[in-house]
């Protein structure tokens, strides 16, 4: 499983204000604490509240990587504040993210190229989130069809099926399941897989339960990687248990403590 | 048709471990030994590196040992002397390492003292200038008190010593560390100990690039099917990224191949098994070259003549075989 | 999901204390327990050390039918043990279990017949237990084709892919998991699937992790019932939230109590 | 070519509540209404059982209302009344049942203390002996007053008391339990939060037999698409056992209806609209149909001309679809 750690990301009150006040401390401390947590990624997002998306962008990735090393996955909806944090990543990112839209594949994938940037699609396109598995999937082969046009590597391609939280939209959790399962028969080699988990339990109570027992869930139907919340012992713990079960890893009885401390 | 060629792309590799020392560095071998590095499955070169060829070390004992007849013929004019013993099986047999056993430290047997053991190492590393593996006597308590005392003596001369286990490895880890040494950790065929005993050796802060698994060779006829399954997971953890599996892996060919009735029992007694010193000697050499396969690095043998195969037999796999 | 409690099986020191003195205290105190905790049924298994495995069945039903109506899951390998347990049961009770032989086929699926009872189906034959999906659903079909024989009901056949520990057979895990997913394609109604679940846990360190970790991966792949640990809260909340997740129950912010309190 | 029919199996059913009592049950209405126990969709006579039509209830408020006029010449001799008012809704409209709203009890109107409600209460209690729904006046706090002096002054009549929320419950709900009343547990279009209400109002102990389920309703051109697709998840929920959504719906088709533009606006403004009392009954009549289809079992309405077009819609629903 590969980790992004959701943390720095303008939706935080914390995030928010020290992007306002040009504040690097709360965007350290977390760069720092998610990587401790065993961050694969970074997830940078400035937030919808930014004046200058593309300067916050920027300040972001500056602040950040003056911490720590772990690769960033930069999250806007703004391709300009994207392209202007790639130019300043010192390893190769994600871009997150690109829906099945032509206008912004056409952006997307050239500059994904241009910086050797690894790229997350989305079962979206103009018309909205569809529920079941096959208009999602049908949207993914979509984003793989694309990439393989712009000659971008697949295996570099992560498709994201669109978690929706489970008290409003509870239909479209083993939608979600589905999709993931069938992305993985889309190509050969197939895209890897990825949900931004924290949104499944977005105002539910039992955040965490919700959240691990989906995360178990989704890599039992092939999940590759999760933006999530690294500062939750239990959901690392069920993910550490998921791959022990999915033969992923070996058991040891000390598979939890090494699945902590394997980045340290 | 064109064939397609299908290969395997890992992202990790296993761990390189190096044993002895020479005088700049602190010890007085004449080279130094690097094992593991392995990018690939065994030997499939065309797939990825496998940087230093497998080694081969014969087994010396501080007391004579009650071996069979065939195979104490090689030793019989150094028996009483494991200096003479490691320098013949260096120079006459052409041993890579030697292998020191202090069966003498056994409570049942002879019982020495820490210190006489310690002794018989110091006249070891005098006598051959490879670097050094040490093993106990396999009682734990007794082993306990002898390796620190092994360990001391041999401070500077980076050797390997063993054996570790799940129930017994606190004490000869924390005397590796303190005189840094390797150590060989063993599990009873069975990864998920094997794991397990990594993790905790590592717990006490022992560098994971100073530790060697052994994986408990099962000889030919008795579960090599099974160690290799073990050995093939080892690897495929330490090549998939498993940081507590990317050791390098010793056998105990010589040991396990001798436990067997195939190598002992004389013709006159199974007249189909045909002549006993060469199926012996093909016993230990097909143990021997099975754990190869299955990836070790570090090789303990008897039998020079086993030796002598398995050293023409490592050639051979290192040809590069490269598309 | 079908819970059927574990508890009451002569594997566990109390129980096989009590078959031998004829004691019933533990037995009735663990079928109350179990009813409580919320069991659809519940395992009776005399375990391998009664001297008289069909008289201790016998008194095992009587005993438990003392004190509650949940239904009881026969759990023997002992045939006449199993029929003389039925005799005796006043609901409609399940088989545990057949094999993929022949000769077993041929006298349980009478006899559940003869009893109305449900059976379970194991994936395994005289040479064991497979280690791939395929051949173990295989087996399933094999089952599931001498249910259709016998004029069995394909809805009152469980077939159970049959878990092994994660600690020496990790490479089952996955497996399994697939066999579950594949068992739900055999036949339309399809076979339920069950799972021995605290198997996986066998002398692993952190069981109730695993066991509950285990168990959303296999509801996400269809799983349809379980014998498992009804005494381990935090299994019971992982499949509450796993209903949830897979939109089997509404979702509201009491659920795990609502969860826990559906028996009362 | 023979077309399979396939049916559901569904293993649970919608729970059945009854309202009013009669002398021998402690009460003194003429007769007892029961809603539920539908064992399928609406209206699917041939996948299982919809034992009780829907009934229709006529709203009456406590003051004269600020209503449209056209819904104002049905009742202007009564407006003053509300007994006579229910009495005229129930004999000459056809009434199945009487809502009593509260409004004279808005703090923000007439604020009228707790035992004037209760006096309404009885008032209407005494001038029709069909089963009676109270509804309070919306404004939580005062509500909270009002509702338990209705409880009791109803005490005996098995009143149908609302309207609970998520924020606003206990009271409501400690005083039907007290009382034997039975409750009205709304929710804002959302099945979630529909189904935590209920299970926040049992755990006060009152029984599941004892809720109805007030959906919110939007009204036909606002939403009303919506609602359909919450109150089939709660019927599928009922039907499949979750025993926290099986109760009967209420909606509130009057109120919603005429909030609507389309019910109010007159020809003059929308000429294309067309004639407007035509329209507001028809606006009225389609969403309490809509309301039918999607699973209701109470419908309150405001038009009798609604009530009747709508009464004849369900006596061609109730017939019999048995294959």
């Amino acid at each position: 499983m590969i980790l992004v750690g959701e943390r720095i990301n303008g939706m935080f009150r914390d995030i928010r204000r020290a992007i306002r006040d040009k504040d690097p401390g709360p965007v350290q401390h977390w760069a720092k604490r998610q990587e401790e947590a065993g961050a694969d990624y970074l997830d940078v997002n400035v937030g919808p509240a930014a004046e200058d998306p593309v300067e916050a962008m920027k300040w972001l990735v500056q602040v950040v990587q003056e911490v720590t090393e772990v690769p960033l996955c930069l999250d806007s909806t703004n391709y300009d504040a994207i392209e202007a944090g790639l130019r300043l990543c010192k390893k190769a990112a994600i871009i997150n993210s690109v829906p099945a839209d032509r206008p912004k594949i056409e952006r997307v994938f050239p500059m994904a190229k241009e910086y050797g940037a690894k790229v997350i699609g989305l079962t979206m396109d103009r018309k909205g989130i569809p529920k079941d598995a096959e208009a999602r999937t049908a949207l993914a082969m979509e984003i793989v069809a694309a990439a393989d046009e712009f000659g971008f590597p697949i295996e570099d391609l992560f498709i994201d099926p669109l978690v929706l939280p489970v008290n409003v939209a509870q239909d479209h959790g083993p939608e979600v399941l589905e999709t993931i399962r069938q992305v993985k028969n889309l190509a050969s080699p197939p895209p890897k897989t990825i949900i931004g988990l924290s949104n499944v339990s977005q105002k539910a109570v039992h955040r965490s339960l919700v959240d691990r027992t989906f995360v178990a869930m989704a890599m039992a139907a092939g999940l590759d990687a999760a933006i999530l919340n690294l500062d939750d012992d239990a959901l690392l713990d069920t993910i550490a248990t998921a791959r022990i079960l999915l033969n992923q890893d070996v058991y040891a009885d000390s598979y939890l403590k090494v699945f902590r401390s394997r980045r340290r | 048709m064109a064939v397609e060629r299908i290969m395997e792309r890992y992202t990790s590799r296993v761990r390189e471990v190096t044993l002895g020392a020479t005088a700049e560095q602190g010890g007085t071998r004449s080279h130094t030994i690097t094992v593991g590095g392995d990018s690939t499955l065994p030997f499939l070169h065309f797939e990825g590196e496998v940087p230093h060829r497998p080694v081969l070390a014969l087994e010396v004992n501080d007391v004579p040992p009650a071996w069979h007849q065939l195979l104490l013929e090689h030793y019989r004019d150094v028996l009483d002397d494991p200096g003479a013993w490691a320098a013949k099986a260096v120079r006459q047999f052409g041993a890579d390492l030697v292998c020191l056993r202090l069966v003498g430290a056994d409570p049942d047997g002879e019982n020495r003292s820490p210190e006489e053991c310690a002794q018989v190492v110091r006249r070891v590393l005098e006598a051959v200038k490879v670097p050094l593996i040490v093993i106990g006597c396999g009682d734990a308590d007794k082993d306990n008190e002898v390796m620190p005392a092994v360990a001391e003596a041999g401070a500077g001369e980076n050797l390997l010593l063993g054996i570790a286990t799940q129930e017994n490895y606190k004490t000869l880890t924390a005397a590796c560390m303190v005189h840094k040494h390797n150590i060989i950790a063993q599990s009873p065929i069975d990864i998920n100990i094997c794991k397990q005993l990594n993790i905790l050796i590592s717990e006490m802060n022992m560098p994971l690039d100073r530790i060697v698994i052994d994986p408990t060779l099962g000889a030919l006829g008795y579960g090599i099917e099974y160690t290799y399954s073990i050995m093939e997971r080892i690897r495929l953890g330490a090549l998939g990224g498993d940081s507590m599996l990317a050791m390098p892996v010793i056998v105990n060919v010589g040991y396990e191949a001798w436990r067997a009735k195939e190598a002992n029992v004389p013709e006159s007694e199974f007249p189909r098994w045909g002549d006993q010193p060469t199926r012996a000697v093909l016993w230990e050499a097909m143990t021997g070259a099975h754990g190869l396969q299955a990836g070790a690095h570090i090789v303990i043998l008897r039998n020079p003549d086993a030796l002598r195969l398995l050293r023409r037999h490592i050639e051979q796999l290192m040809v590069p075989n490269r598309a």
